[in-house]
């Protein structure tokens, strides 16, 4: 059984195990000890307060909890943009017309923006190669969404996620070729690195001014919002859960940043609380996502579940084991996916 | 002999001729009938009016030959551009981008769209037949005007201005146009050069990119053009920064070609442009002579010339003193070429 | 019994009627005996058209079937900003901070746009005041989306309303007195009647860079998004339907404009098809909206249902009578109001 | 007598007391210890130093009372703005905004960020004791920098800026700081001020409003304000205007007090500043005498004063030429009052 559970320093060992495994282009996990150590120190925090913080990294592992091996990472800022800035491209439109020459140009352009300032983010999801399947990736993502719904008052009632962008076969983006090279005089290996450690020069160095689309080369202009292909999936899983993508791209690599108000996602909007009830039989159909209420022993599974009647749900043994729930607990519960696909 | 004068309406048909020889280089010179009537009957309009501050006026001179009749030369003066629409020029300037930790420093250089020459005064419509391209020639219709400026001073701003055409490719494009422009007119080079001279300049302010534009996005060839006159156009660049005009980071939005820009009264021709009154003897005497040029009369009488002048005895011949319809004694201007 | 249904050539005189009590303000039908005429005129081409026209306004009118009379009147501009620009302000973040001074700012901006192109817009809602009871407003406003949903090729994916901005006792906007007047030299009346027959001023007028809103008097910036008082509730009923701020603003007055995808709609996305059984008894309980599936004779109700089976709903004789159905003709059917209230 | 010389490192507690009595309205002039050994260290390394083009060269002379020893003023030149860090001004541009249909004109003029005079020398911390406030020393300790100038073109770029200090209104508040930058940076004037003068200025890019800012947008105080001098600065400006220095539309970021520019090679003493050899004589001839500025020496000896020297035969005291360190015969620069 995989469950989801907040990171323990006890995890330290495994989370060095998977950054190791996420490879370039990773930046928020790289294989480097120093990284790995900040970063769990910095979640650490964050579970251990008492208090809401202003800032804080919730980091989430999913254990097999028949092997006790972590298998995956997942995590949420509760704001961004706070202690460092926060960039992205905002994509305007600009009609240029005139009605005597019968020309009609709708222009584009790309302006940087602080907009997204104070938003929660979905960040630093990883999955090991080896356990993507039965729909683990999904338990993986969502379960933070039952997190969010469970402590809104620890989020911003609007959230982000960033996809990263298209690149080409040497592992190159156009956007970054097009737009960024002309700005930065820096390798786009080099600027993602720097940007994940200190934000400052982006200050210095962007383009204050729009810039205007039109005048990029193609395969630049091709590459806005666009998402890479290993990360398709990942996109396709939020937006069924109501993530959007809104004109915001990212100023390296032009990759979307899909947002959401936290009422319009579907897993927090239609979750809700259940009994549990232990039943002998192993329940069969539809999966859904359970949850338990506690802050840091939080755990979230995903199960088929028995008799659903009215604000009781039927678990077997082993889950509420995994839970660390018993007969009478209250859990949150959610179907895993929509009923409409879209 | 070439005499320059005011253009009037017996022109019209000369004028269409040099519209057509020049082929629509010139954006103030199109090859359409009524915008050739309207330019003449601005000037007569400009001449007669009693002015106390350069507004709208236009002056269009032309190059006559005495002896066939025949037009072949256009130079002309806007009395202040940007008062009925909008004069817009692209300013480059730069922003340094500097980053001490990474120690990058990068000058980004940008144009920006602006209206900084409003108010000021422009020479413009400069065309001369090819058969008739001699160096001297050149000074006569185009200084000439500064001589009408020194003599009609308050019809003109402090400031004045003067555009080179832009550099072209071989197939007669031009590569900042192709960069720039076209991705915002969606049309050709040469029909926005046309809309623009027939007046129809609304579409300008509708279509133009109103942000700056960084231009390490353009193309390269675009910005090698960007401030650089077309080849054809170094004698004129030469003879304008000999009158003490420069370049100052102005140039064109359609082509990119450099704007030059002077202070009016620091005109070289201004400074030192004398007026005098002259002789004038049938006598070709040998004498120290030098070409000058020599202008008479106001508004509708101004007339000029070029003459070989003994500087220490200034005579006309009677054949020049009667193309400018004076006579001995009357009072002339004068510049050394 | 209020029903909704397009407009027709008969309805001038009811048109002209309704026209004399919108009153001030009201610029998309004033009292106006030419924009009357033209606004007919428009609407009937659309009903009339056999193709899917680029832009068309569908134009509703309610009526109440026991009199005959039309007291109130909707609409649907299939598309925005494509024979006239269409432009709002976007507003902007741009975090201006200095870790080294401990200064940090987020300044706002207010940057011209055309975001909104080809969206669709609901716009003309007007309802007789002797008619606002008994939730008739409701179904005025949210017939449309029975329209959308039954015909989604005829709109945009993406839709905007705009509501009307908060104005102070005399009826002059704040917002217009500390940024519009600055650049177009007129009082707010004039430059919002001239908006409405011809934008070329305002690409002509308006300020190209973006303006900081924290330049701007107190009362101007409190003024952005902000909605006035009487438009409140007709915006608390988009925003239950799934519109959403997103921090654009009408450029004269400021007030917001709400903006959806259709998919995001709740009465567009959880409406659907069911079959008629008429039923003798008047059936009591939660109201639905019922339209037609057809396009010229579209008609709209809101009713109770009876015994609502798996696809078929029971309806009375009376309600089958205003929508021109019988027994075994299809409906689509949705719920009036969201179950869950915002 | 007073005479102008480069600053030492034991003019430090001279210097902090001029800081002190300036009262922090000089940006160059904060009073910190640090700073100002830090400004003398940098005039003698930049004196030290073999300049081949202007780079991050500055000089900053005092003037000493021979008598008393007493620093009473001090000035300096900045060898090129914008070098190690960007150098910020507003351009003041106007854009038209016009519908022809409703007869509709704006001129609507907007604050500009730019880097224009990036390169550029610059004249800048002047500074004179109340007691000593006569206009002839104003002159020598404004002018001799020009003379300075004069004897190490190579040193200084070919354009020259100095910025005047803007309106502060009856509390010492500047309007157009509390109309624009206040809002900006969220801190006193004086705090900006300060900041800047000790030189942490990445703050400045960093706060500063990036876009274009509509002057209708500002309180009318802080448009009035707008390029106009302090009232107590309209010596040092008709002063450095008779030097040929001009307002073009550029002002200071922080208090919007216009900045002046001219061309190096243009200032009146720069082109009537002559070199000649001079005697020495005690008698006290009578004379037609006129007051005229006297320099000797390179560099670190760079000597400057004020004397009443006869045109004709141009002699100095013997005090005179012993404050100057020089000879009868010795070569001088002399320019007059």
């Amino acid at each position: 059984m995989m469950v989801v559970r907040p990171i323990t320093a006890a995890d330290h060992e495994a989370l060095r195990e998977l950054a190791r495994k996420t490879g370039q282009g990773f930046t928020s996990l790289q294989d480097n000890d120093e990284q790995v150590a900040r970063k769990l120190e910095t979640a650490l925090a964050a579970w251990n307060d008492n208090n809401i913080p202003e800032e804080a990294l919730y980091l989430f592992v999913m254990e097999d909890t028949s092997t006790g091996e972590v298998v995956g990472i997942s995590g949420i800022e509760s704001a961004v943009g706070l202690s460092e800035p926060w960039y992205n491209y905002h994509m305007g439109t600009l009609l240029h017309a005139s009605r005597e020459l019968g020309v009609r140009n709708l222009i584009h352009t790309l302006t940087l923006s602080n907009d997204h300032t104070g938003y929660s983010e979905l960040c630093t999801l990883f999955l090991a190669p080896e356990a993507r399947h039965s729909k683990n990736g999904s338990l993986l993502s969502k379960s933070r969404f039952m997190f969010m719904a469970e402590f809104p008052k620890r989020f911003n009632e609007n959230m982000l996620a960033e996809m990263r962008g298209y690149s080409d076969d040497n592992g190159i983006p156009p956007f970054w070729e097009g737009v960024g090279r002309h700005f930065f005089s820096l390798d786009f290996g080099e600027a993602d690195q720097l940007s994940s450690m200190d934000k400052v020069f982006i200050a210095e160095l962007m383009p204050k001014n729009p810039i205007y689309i039109n005048l990029l080369p193609e395969d630049a202009q091709a590459a806005i919002g666009k998402t890479h292909p290993a990360t398709t999936p990942a996109r396709k899983l939020l937006e069924a859960e109501g993530l959007r993508f809104t004109g915001y791209v990212d100023i390296f690599d032009g990759g979307p940043t899909l947002v959401a108000r936290m009422d319009d996602i579907r897993a927090i909007n239609e979750s809700c609380y259940s009994r549990v009830h232990i039943t002998e039989e192993q329940p069969e159909g539809e999966l859904y996502l359970v949850s338990t209420t506690s802050f840091d022993d939080f755990r979230c599974c995903m199960t088929p579940l028995n008799g659903v009647g009215k604000h009781v749900v039927g678990l077997p043994q082993d889950v509420a084991d995994a839970l660390k729930i018993s007969e009478g607990s209250t859990v949150r519960v959610v179907p895993l996916s929509s009923g409409r696909r879209i | 002999m070439l005499v320059l004068r005011p253009v009037e309406f017996k022109d019209l048909q000369g004028l269409e001729r040099l519209a057509v020889v020049s082929g629509g280089s010139l954006t103030t010179l199109p090859a359409n009938r009524d915008h050739l009537s309207e330019l003449i009957d601005r000037t007569l309009q400009s001449l007669r009016k009693a002015v106390e501050r350069p507004e709208q006026e236009s002056y269009h001179f032309v190059l006559e030959d005495s002896i066939s009749g025949e037009i072949v030369g256009i130079s002309g003066i806007e009395a202040a551009v940007g008062i009925e629409s909008p004069f817009y020029s692209y300013r480059i300037n730069e922003v340094i981008h500097a980053s001490s930790e990474l120690q990058i420093h990068n000058r980004i250089p940008a144009l920006n769209l602006c209206q900084d020459f409003t108010g000021a005064s422009r020479l413009y419509t400069l065309f001369l037949d090819a058969e008739h391209r001699q160096r001297s020639n050149l000074h006569l219709l185009s200084r000439a005007r500064l001589l009408f400026i020194a003599a009609h001073r308050a019809r003109f701003d402090s400031r004045i201005i003067a555009e080179l055409q832009g550099v072209q490719d071989d197939n007669g494009q031009s590569p900042f146009w192709e960069s720039l422009g076209r991705h915002f007119f969606s049309m050709d080079f040469a029909k926005a050069n046309y809309l623009t001279g027939i007046d129809s300049k609304g579409f300008i302010a509708e279509l133009l990119p109103h942000h700056p534009v960084y231009l390490p996005l353009l193309s390269d060839a675009a910005r090698e053009a960007l401030g650089q006159p077309r080849s054809d156009a170094a004698r004129v660049k030469a003879l304008l920064e000999s009158e003490g005009f420069d370049y100052r980071g102005y140039v064109d939005i359609f082509d990119g070609g450099p704007t030059l820009e002077a202070q009016t009264d620091r005109l070289r021709t201004l400074v030192e442009s004398r007026t005098l009154s002259i002789g004038v003897s049938a006598d070709d005497e040998e004498a120290d002579k030098a070409l000058a040029l020599v202008a008479s009369g106001q508004l509708q009488n101004f007339r000029c010339l070029l003459a070989e002048v003994d500087p220490e005895h200034p005579e006309l011949t009677p054949a020049q003193a009667e193309a400018l319809n004076i006579s001995s004694g009357d009072s002339i201007q004068l510049a050394w070429l």
